[in-house]
């Protein structure tokens, strides 16, 4: 009996959320009229090709700076618990194949991460997934050549500048239009030039937002899964 | 077309009650990181590349990543 | 407004420059230099605020297509408890625990997230609020070294996810009936029904209403006090906050009523809430279990779906942060933290200005007459009454006995004349400030009620 | 049956999976572990309700033909950072919490 408790409160859950999204979340193909409006006007008001970016960095920016507030605060967290640990010095270095394939692998992936980062707004990708790849990045350099190859490489201190950097791009563009009078992260309606659609340098403030995002989740990103590498005494 | 999805679908859920159900914790991560790249692969059916890209990066990639660092870090595969 | 956008995106900005400093002075002087820029933006919104309130959307798009941000009464008194809570649990750490490692940066964005959570009129970024103040609140409940607060600061996150997790699946529902994320689009659209129920499941776990409360008492505990002091007055009841913005605007259960529920749910924590608080014998378990019973009577307001029950809810979460912020940080004073029984009997003789901030404290938390605690609970009781609902409205004075019963003992051992120990280190400046807050408590809820008397 | 309206039904499944695993498990990473598999589970279900409205990506000129909304992808976007940011954080408790525990044991010991 207690052992088939969880899965009879599981049932009658799934019975109950069967029966509260039967008709909205579970069925239906409509789109709605916000999305619509982002389906006919979003090249026209952004200037961008791909409009989930479009949706992520202009109509719906404001989401999109909190959540890479949500990323430095996991990071600053993840820091203040593990701060009392020490890099391992000895660990680090696995065997020689490995040494000589992931050098081989890292600009490939350099590539992509900024290819990801920069053409956000024309095809899928963005400053968030470039970060996280450009953060991987470093994973794949502690594997290969130790921890301390990569301290010397970027420090802690470097990273953390670094996502200062790219937060302050953020803040400094979302006040900038109080300056015209307009709206807080405001992009086209400020005075942005949103340039043609389809080329590199369209959609006004987007790729700059997208660029100081991928050096922030990056630099983030990197810096968790540094201090979750460190060892306790 | 069709099949594929279905067997998609059925890999999604056998791996998440892998993973739920797995006695190591080793054997848990690796099948998380394939009900990502499942999910990942529906994703790009559903018509959402940028999301099927985030998946595969930030599921199979990086939470993986610090999955297989915590174990190491909390006396191996004892859990 | 440019006011609004310094408050939020100062306070983002000094979060991110936090995270780079290694100075615990530097550190000191940018949480202070924050705070007080906060303070003087809230004091340009509150000169230039209108009865109606004003609104923004974020990218200057109509109000659907982007992020509404609104300036009203109800954000305007909300935003000035974070910064006196938090203004006062700053210079209350004595010990520098909110500046080891980078913890004076989540302090910061524990303030952006409050702020933007307060002001915003859109169930997504409520959510992302929601997970922004929880992603740094998490982890300030753990202290160095004390493996319980480890334990209770995991349990919060797992809390706080799956809350968050059931509010998305809520939102996703709210979202595909409607098409909107605007609260007031979801309004007019008719959105609502069981997925308003999952919403509100998450909300409530994220204040901890009963039977969501479980993870509260542990993490309140275990906190340092000036953690606990932000955590119990300003960050808890934010989710019954938002609860009442979608209630306000019109998003109701599809069938059955929700008023009941909400009612019922609400007098059900009030009752838990004292119930257990008189049985623990560690003062900060005790507070904590206050903070689920007040969250009981937040509730019952709410629940009224009436102007009048509105604005007692929102008088009385004023209140009760003010207090319970004070009585946390006036604990940490008098180290009566520990459990009773061992703890330094007349501690009030030698500590007074603490001593008499927490006794003012308490008399507000029971609602004692002439405190502004008694003000509020008479103005939930008389909505309730007006209702119709007698039985929460006695479940409500049922709750006043309780607290004076099992906080008088608390005073009467602060206050007792065993004055055997002859002295032990006061650290400067901190009971002033305790008593500061309470001394602006009796002012605020008179401010506030004017404000908010003008809503129509 | 179009095979696409049973997406969010598989999200549903999964969901509740991961909430299974949330109601059995004790140890911290399994867990988080299980949060995961739940908040996969609800991330899917926005994207394939989402999925069945269109036939191609929202981004314009590689669509061929109607394309499906763009709104649900952001949002689902979002949520998967924060997801991975709070796992990351929660597994950082479950590390110090277990390393407190060893030091306690080894304290006794001795």
């Amino acid at each position: 009996m207690m052992r088939s408790f969880p899965l009879l409160l599981i049932a009658a859950l799934g019975l109950l959320l069967v029966f509260a999204l039967g008709d909205s979340l579970l069925t239906g193909t409509e789109i709605g009229p916000v999305a619509q409006h982002y389906l006919d006007n979003g090249v026209a008001e952004t200037g961008v090709y791909n409009l989930v970016t479009a949706v992520l960095l202009d109509y719906r920016a404001l989401d999109t700076l909190l959540e890479s507030a949500v990323i430095f605060a996991a990071a600053a967290a993840v820091w203040s618990l593990m701060q009392q640990r020490r890099l391992p010095d000895a660990e680090g270095g696995l065997s020689v194949a490995v040494r000589t394939l992931i050098p081989r692998l890292l600009p490939l992936l350099l590539v992509y991460s900024v290819h990801l980062a920069l053409f956000g707004h024309l095809t899928p990708g963005g400053g968030f997934q470039g970060g996280v790849v450009l953060s991987v990045v470093s994973v794949l350099l502690i594997a290969a050549f130790g921890t301390g190859y990569e301290y010397r490489l970027i420090s802690p201190n470097t990273k953390s500048r670094l996502e200062l950097l790219g937060g302050g791009i953020l803040v400094v563009i979302a006040l900038a239009p109080l300056v015209v009078g307009a709206a807080l992260l405001t992009n086209g309606g400020a005075g942005f030039p949103l340039g043609q659609p389809g080329s590199l340098f369209s959609g006004g403030t987007i790729p700059v937002l997208s660029l100081a995002i991928f050096v922030k989740v990056a630099a983030a990103f990197s810096l968790i899964l540094y201090s979750l590498l460190k060892k306790g005494s | 077309m069709t099949l594929a999805i279905i067997l998609l679908y059925g890999m999604a859920l056998a791996a998440a009650l892998g993973a739920v159900l797995a006695s190591q914790r080793l054997t848990a991560v690796v099948l998380l990181s394939v009900l990502s790249i499942t999910l990942a692969l529906l994703y790009s059916v559903f018509h959402a590349p940028d999301v099927a890209i985030t998946e595969a990066v930030i599921g199979a990639g990086v939470v993986t990543a610090v999955y297989l660092i915590t174990i190491a870090r909390t006396g191996g595969d004892t859990g | 407004m440019p006011g609004l956008a310094f408050m939020i995106f100062g306070a983002l900005l000094a979060a991110f420059a936090a995270g780079v400093l290694e100075d615990y002075r530097a550190k000191r002087i940018l949480m202070g230099v924050t705070l007080f820029g906060y303070a003087a933006a809230w004091l340009s919104l509150v000169w230039g605020s209108s009865p109606t309130g004003q609104s923004l959307t974020a990218g200057g798009w109509p109000r659907h297509l982007g992020i509404e941000l609104v300036v009203d009464a109800p954000f305007l008194a909300v935003t000035g408890l974070f910064a006196a809570i938090l203004a006062a649990s700053w210079a209350a750490d004595q010990d520098g625990l909110l500046l080891k490692g980078k913890r004076s940066s989540l302090f910061l964005a524990i303030l952006a997230g409050l702020t933007v959570w307060a002001a915003n009129r859109d169930i997504f970024t409520t959510f992302v609020a929601v997970e922004l103040t929880g992603a740094s609140a998490y982890s300030l409940v753990a202290r160095p070294g004390h493996l319980a607060s480890y334990r209770a600061a995991f349990r919060y996150l797992i809390f706080g996810s799956v809350g968050g997790l059931i509010m998305l699946l809520g939102i996703g529902s709210l979202y595909y009936q409607s098409g909107y994320l605007n609260i007031v689009h979801l309004g007019l659209a008719g959105a609502g029904g069981l997925g308003l129920a999952l919403v509100a499941a998450g909300l409530l776990t994220k204040s901890a209403l009963v039977p969501f409360h479980t993870w509260l008492p542990e993490a309140h505990s275990h906190a340092p006090a000036t953690i606990s002091a932000i955590l119990s007055g300003a960050l808890l009841p934010m989710g019954i906050f938002t609860l009442a913005r979608l209630v306000q605007n019109g998003i109701s259960l599809a069938s059955g009523r929700l008023d009941l529920l909400l009612v019922g749910i609400g007098a059900l924590t009030v009752l838990t809430g004292h119930a257990w608080a008189g049985r623990q014998t560690e003062t900060k378990r005790l507070l904590a279990y206050s903070s689920v019973a007040h969250m009981g009577y937040i509730l019952c307001g709410v629940g009224c779906q009436t102007p009048a029950g509105l604005s007692a809810a929102l008088l009385h979460l004023v209140v009760h942060g003010f207090s319970k912020a004070c009585a946390f940080l006036s604990v940490g004073q008098l180290n009566l933290g520990g459990p009773r029984p061992t703890g330094r009997p007349g501690a009030g003789h030698h500590q007074p200005v603490a001593g008499a901030a927490f006794t003012y404290a308490v008399a507000n938390l029971i609602g004692l007459p002439l405190t502004p605690g008694f003000l509020t609970k008479y103005l939930l009781t008389r909505t309730l009454v007006e209702r119709g609902w007698l039985v929460p409205a006695i479940v409500l004075q049922v709750g006043t006995v309780l607290a004076f019963l099992y906080y008088w003992p608390l005073v009467r051992y602060l206050w007792s004349p065993n004055k055997s120990i002859t002295s032990w280190a006061c650290p400067p400046g901190g009971p002033w400030l305790a008593a500061g807050l309470a001394l602006a408590s009796l002012w605020l809820p008179r401010l506030f009620s004017v404000l908010i008397a003008s809503i129509p | 049956m179009d095979v696409l309206s049973l997406g969010p039904w598989v999200g549903l499944a999964l969901f509740l999976i991961g909430l299974y695993g949330l109601l059995t498990s004790r140890e911290m990473t399994r867990i988080v572990m299980n949060l995961t598999v739940a908040e996969s589970g609800v991330i899917f279900a926005l994207v394939a309700r989402a999925g069945s409205g269109g036939q191609g990506a929202p981004i314009v000129g590689n669509a061929a033909g109607s394309m499906v909304a763009p709104l649900p992808h952001a949002l689902v976007l979002t949520a998967i950072v924060i997801g991975a940011s709070l796992t990351a954080l929660g597994l950082s408790l479950a590390q110090g919490t277990h390393e407190l525990e060893r030091n306690a044991g080894s304290g006794e010991e001795q």
